[in-house]
């Protein structure tokens, strides 16, 4: 087996997963593509293992490790989206913009704020 | 016998610390006029009790004294005249406090001279704290204005008995805030707090010299002790620049031209403050000073002829101011100044013996007036004479005690003034100074003014139409009571005390009258006083004072200094301060607040990105990663 | 690991059927990430996650490959599913999954792939390992685990725990935080 | 050559066992229910006893329109009965029936049977999305949520007993069996029953389905050979659960005088037969009380058989 073929098909199914995580507006979605890339992950892992005859299988066991991690990250990335869903009615990533400075895109964002630069007020109004 | 001067310097002191603490102890007592009055009552036991125990003891220490041996021969001339009064004096090194350089001695003594000016300073302050228990009756403060009045008679002593110079000046800092606090007593008068502001400025300007003066003399000398400092072989020019120094702080303090202009003001504060500080003890100060270090400045003639100037100037001047004004106050402070040039000019002219002599009459006089003049305002309700007249059948003690002091004032015999201002006379006749003749004239034509506007106030206040002023409308339920009963007896009593020696302290010195000029200057006052006689006279409603013509208001804004100094320095200062802080306003801070809102705005573009989606932020970061491995893969 | 190693024309067997496998994986990856449909986006990703399972077969992992359908396919696509269900996911293309920076993902991705296919090919484009069957056996594994590589595994274990927790604190709607 | 054909004759035998087998439990499910409710089932297909009734039931569901609703994602709906059904079917392949008896001997054998019955719930979850019926949804939900929660003590279960055999392989552990293992490993194989009912969704588990509040959860929507599909499925599920129950649990093949692989049918079938008694016995559980069972119940007790083995194997050692 030449090793580059299970690596070139992980490289690929990680981009890929980047461009979930990057374009996909529900956060379920998002949450799969990161499963993609940990998965890519995974596949290098067996792959270099195998390559190099690891007495101590690092790369096998370190994958069921990912595994496991990534269950204990799905169960709380969705126990997080189903609460942000309960509050919001709402899982669509881009609509969570309560970061955002005028919070003008968020639905549930802070009440508008005047933009003006420079002003006390408003250096007063941003701790 | 220091330990005697110590108690007598530490006891005003305690009586501050005590009135200041103490007074409305036990504490908790809610601001009722009862607990005022208890706290006022309780104030003026504090105040009164160490400063009678400090008059004995001064007493005790000027008996002693008296009958004491010489302690050696005078050290130089002009000196005999204290050690024949009081011969004895001691001295005693408290603590040496190591500087480095020049040791600083702490070190109280007890001569005739600091025994004398320390007899008037505890009489006049006794006489003071007494008369302020009837003056501040109803003033709640009256507490902390006693405090700070025993405080101030503490620092004076501390100034007369002071054996190093800057001991000496510390007590002198110390009479300078005393001052400040009680010319700003009812402070909530904002003229009050200005001219306490102003009186505290302008003597603090006069205090940078003497300190650079105390600084150069002691530095010359080795030592701030003064007996080393007058004994110590000082050059000539050193000496005069110590000296010239000196006089600037001598200036401050005994308010002689050219900053002579806080005290009119100062009158602002309780009439008793200007009997205490600016009449009787804290001008006295400057005086006392130059005859404490007289050999320094003997051994400096062009100081002295400066001095003389300065004295003769001041003299004539403020004579002619004190003839126009209206406010009785301001009257006698204009004499005051007045009175402190006559001294001034003995000194100058070569007779410490006559300035003091006159210093102490005049403290006494000047003590009385105000004090009288005090209970004047008191029942009149009005410091203008314009309110006042026909006093003489109201008031007829003060009138009788006013009566005494304006004699002594005028130097008319057998007043305390006509003997000491004899002696000035006598001492600026036989003076060798090179200003002799303009000094000798300038005194004679004040002592001419001095008679006119003494008998002025004295006819203004006193005689003619009595002004009754229509009473404030009282309070519901209150009758319409005219109290037209002398002041409380608390008031009159320091004013026949202090009558007395303002009339026969003047055969103390009567040892040597120079009877030719006492003749002249006694003619020039008579010849003054009828001047004024005649106007008023013929017009008894009208103010003699316009006999002056055109150059009456010229003489009642006592020659424009005030405007003079606004215009040279208040203006231009006050304008410089104002573009000081439009620069600061502007382009100080205009760069500041411009580098703010440049990084604002410039944050504002940078702020675009900031949407707040996660996605486009990691966007951006693998994006950035990628750019990096890739130029670290290319590059590297 | 120098290997006499041989062309890549004609591939082996495996080589084949890891190829087909990979077509899959990667095919399946990529509708996962552009259907409109949110249930089939988990429908795709079973698919895919059973290729790489198939994958890591002939890789010789069959542990890894089991483990891999036991909790993947069994459980998370489950979990998956069950929270798109919750977040009342519609039947139906739905036109608003791709958000707007679609274009900078796109870009992104394809640099990204380009950077990590370029390395990996440079890196490693003559690598060859010779598959030898049993090298993924649960015996061999089992005993890495729990010799070499025990602390990381208990450590693993009270992750789990902290996670489920976390997990329970979260969704329960009847745990309130200190007010 | 030989290879191969032997690999096609498994295989064959494998399908076979797969149409046969469920079709006697159904029929066996069908009687054992009438006379336990003391009536007496079929009686006229096929003539005795009404033996064919089950391949008539077939015969008619492969007749009827298959309808699929308007509304509903026909992809998915369609592939749904078959992602039910396959699952149960690779698994068999692994089951062995005696020594050397088996389709394939995998190494990880009871990983690969537990790894594959999961995927069979998908099929209940797709098939109750894509109904487009929200009884179809809420079944599927339950389904999967059932799912969630037994799969964690029938594995534990199932790592006891191949703790205890030191192996994964189903042909290993039943090698390794020995009689005392029955009362050893008793609550295991409680737990592991249990926890398979519960994934097959068999009642008193059949929340999911629940005909009496959700009519028939993920299967409402479907007719004719799909519904057929899902029902073969189920019966498939009991044949595998009783025979992963036997192998794992019964000693498989082993017992006295009789050939092994008749041992191991018999012993399918008794179980077989306790899964349709259960049935019959137990009323259909709440869904609280289906959640309570097994995080309180269940997963307790599979670790409790877990520490029990270790116990007793490092005693052993």
């Amino acid at each position: 087996m030449h090793i580059v073929y299970p690596v070139v098909v992980s490289a690929l199914l990680f981009s890929i997963g980047v461009y979930g995580v990057l374009a996909r507006r529900n956060a379920i979605l998002v949450l799969m593509s990161v499963e993609l890339m940990l998965n890519a992950v995974n596949l290098n892992l067996v792959a270099f293992d195998v390559w190099l005859r690891d007495r101590l299988h690092g790369g096998q066991v370190l994958t069921l490790f990912v595994i496991v991690i990534a269950a204990a990250e799905i169960g709380l990335g969705l126990a997080i989206v189903l609460a942000v869903y309960r509050n919001r009615q709402s899982i669509d990533v881009d609509r969570l913009r309560d970061l955002s400075e005028t919070g003008a895109s968020g639905e549930a964002g802070p009440p508008e704020e005047p933009v003006g630069v420079g002003e006390d007020a408003d250096r007063e109004a941003r701790p | 016998m220091i330990s005697v001067v110590v108690l007598i310097v530490l006891l005003p002191f305690a009586a501050a610390v005590a009135g200041l603490l103490g007074s409305r102890w036990p504490r908790g007592g809610s601001r009722t006029k009862e607990n005022d009055r208890a706290a006022a009552r309780r104030a003026a036991w504090f105040a009164i009790a160490p400063i009678t125990a400090a008059l004995l003891l001064t007493l005790w220490l000027a008996s002693w004294s008296a009958r004491a041996l010489p302690r050696g021969s005078a050290s130089y001339p002009g000196a005999e005249f204290w050690a024949g009064l009081l011969p004895g004096s001691t001295e005693g090194t408290l603590t040496m406090v190591e500087t480095g350089s020049v040791p600083i001695s702490f070190t109280l003594r007890a001569d005739g001279l600091s025994i004398l000016i320390g007899v008037l300073v505890v009489v006049v302050a006794l006489a003071v704290q007494v008369y302020s228990v009837g003056y501040m009756r109803d003033d709640p403060r009256h507490p902390s204005y006693s405090a700070f009045i025993s405080l101030f008679t503490s620092a004076m002593l501390l100034v007369v008995y002071a054996g190093d110079l800057i001991v000496l000046y510390a007590g002198w800092e110390i009479m300078g805030l005393c001052s400040y606090l009680l010319i700003g007593h009812w402070w909530e008068d904002r003229a009050n707090s200005r001219a306490a502001v102003k009186a505290f400025l302008v003597t603090r300007l006069g205090d940078v010299g003497f300190l650079f003066g105390i600084f150069t003399l002691g530095f010359a000398a080795g030592s701030f002790r003064i007996d080393d400092v007058l004994s110590a072989d000082i050059p000539r020019g050193t000496l005069i620049t110590a000296t010239m120094l000196l006089l600037a702080g001598v200036a401050g303090k005994s308010a002689q031209v050219p900053l002579q202009t806080w005290l009119p003001d100062a009158m602002a504060g309780p009439t008793p403050i200007s009997a205490l500080i600016h009449a009787a003890t804290m001008v006295a100060a400057g005086i006392f000073i130059v005859a404490r270090l007289y050999p320094a400045f003997l051994g400096a003639q062009p100081t002295l002829d400066v001095l003389a100037v300065v004295a003769a100037i001041g003299m004539l001047g403020a004579a002619l101011a004190a003839l126009a004004q209206d406010d009785l106050k301001r009257v006698l402070a204009y004499s005051t100044i007045s009175q402190l040039a006559y001294m001034a000019a003995g000194l100058a002219a070569g007779s410490d013996k006559a300035a003091i002599f006159h210093l102490l009459t005049h403290g006494a006089f000047k003590a009385l007036l105000f004090l009288g003049a005090g209970a004047v305002i008191h029942h009149v309700g009005s410091n203008l004479m314009t309110h006042m007249g026909g006093l003489r059948t109201s008031v007829p003690i003060t009138f009788a005690a006013m009566t005494v002091g304006f004699a002594a004032l005028m130097g008319l015999p057998p007043a305390s003034g006509f003997f000491s201002k004899d002696a000035v006379i006598a001492a600026i006749e036989h003076s060798h100074s090179p200003a002799q003749p303009f000094l000798y004239g300038a005194a004679l034509l004040t002592v001419g003014v001095t008679g006119a506007y003494a008998m002025r106030a004295w006819l203004r206040t006193f005689f003619g139409p009595a002004r009754v002023e229509a009473l404030p409308e009282p309070p519901p339920g209150t009758a319409h009571v005219f109290d037209g009963r002398e002041a409380p007896r608390s008031m009159l009593w320091p004013i026949g005390v202090l009558a007395v020696p303002a009339l026969l302290l003047g055969f103390a010195g009567v040892t040597e009258v120079d009877w030719g000029s006492a003749l002249v200057s006694l003619i020039v006052a008579l010849l003054g006083a009828g001047v004024v006689y005649a106007f008023w006279r013929g017009a008894p409603h009208q103010d003699p004072a316009r006999m002056l013509g055109p150059f009456r208001t010229a003489c009642e804004r006592a020659f424009y200094v005030d405007e003079a100094y606004r215009a040279v320095f208040a203006r231009p200062v006050l304008r410089l301060a104002r573009g000081v802080v439009r620069t600061d306003g502007q382009v100080v801070d205009g760069a500041v607040r411009g580098a703010g809102r440049l990084t604002m705005s410039l944050s504002g573009f940078v702020r675009l990105a900031q949407k707040g989606n996660a996605q486009l932020y990691v966007t951006g970061l693998l994006a950035g990663l990628l750019l990096i491995t890739v130029a670290a893969v290319v590059l590297g | 690991m120098t290997f006499e190693a041989p062309g890549f024309w004609p591939p082996s067997g495996p080589e084949v059927v890891f190829l087909l496998l990979g077509l899959v994986a990667v095919g399946s990856a990529l509708l996962v990430v552009t259907t409109r449909q949110l249930v089939h986006a988990a429908l795709w990703l079973v698919l895919c996650f059973g290729a790489l399972a198939g994958g890591y077969l002939v890789l010789t992992a069959e542990f890894v490959a089991w483990v891999q359908v036991l909790i993947y396919v069994g459980a998370i696509v489950v979990l998956l599913l069950f929270g798109i269900m919750l977040t009342r996911a519609p039947i139906g293309r739905s036109a608003d999954l791709d958000s707007g920076n679609r274009w900078a993902a796109v870009l992104v991705a394809l640099a990204t792939a380009g950077v990590l296919v370029s390395v990996v090919v440079a890196g490693f484009g003559t690598a060859y390992a010779p598959l030898e069957p049993g090298q993924g056996a649960a015996k061999p594994l089992g005993s890495s685990i729990f010799r070499t590589w025990v602390l990381p595994f208990e450590a693993l274990s009270v992750l789990l725990l902290a996670a489920l927790i976390g997990a329970i604190v979260l969704s329960r709607t009847d745990i309130r935080g200190r007010e | 050559m030989a290879e191969v054909l032997d690999i096609a004759v498994r295989l064959i035998v494998i399908v076979v066992a797969f149409l046969v087998l469920p079709l006697i439990v159904g029929q066996m499910e069908h009687k054992a229910m009438a006379h336990m409710q003391s009536r007496l089932g079929p009686m006229y297909a096929g003539g005795f006893h009404g033996w064919a009734q089950l391949i008539a039931d077939g015969v008619k569901f492969a007749q009827k329109e298959d309808v699929i609703p308007a509304a509903a994602d026909r992809r998915v709906f369609a592939i749904a009965p078959a992602v039910a059904l396959v699952p149960y079917l690779v698994v068999m392949v692994v089951i062995p029936v005696g020594p050397g008896l088996v389709g394939a001997d995998l190494d990880a054998g009871l990983f690969f049977v537990l790894a594959v019955m999961g995927i069979g719930v998908l099929g209940s979850i797709m098939a109750g999305w894509a109904s487009a019926n929200k009884y179809s949804v809420l079944g599927g939900m339950r389904a999967a949520a059932q799912l969630m929660s037994y799969e964690l003590p029938l594995v534990l279960a199932a790592s006891s007993v191949a703790m205890a055999a030191g192996t994964l392989s189903l042909e290993g552990i039943a090698e390794q069996w020995r009689w005392w293992w029955l009362p050893w490993q008793a609550i295991g194989a409680v737990v592991f029953f249990v926890a398979g009912l519960a994934e097959l969704r068999r009642p008193p588990f059949d929340m999911p389905i629940a005909e009496s509040e959700i009519i028939m959860g993920p299967m409402t929507e479907y007719t004719g050979i799909r519904f057929a599909l899902f029902m073969l499925a189920e019966y498939v599920g009991i044949v595998v659960l009783s025979a992963l129950t036997t192998v794992l649990f019964l000693g498989g093949w082993q017992g006295p005088i009789l050939p092994g692989p008749v041992w191991t049918l018999i012993k399918i079938f008794v179980l077989a037969f306790v899964v349709i008694w259960v049935r019959v016995s137990f009323p259909r559980f709440r869904e609280d009380q289906l959640q309570k069972l097994a995080w309180i119940g269940l997963v307790p007790l599979a670790l409790l058989q877990l520490a029990l083995t270790g116990v007793v194997r490092v005693l052993l050692a």
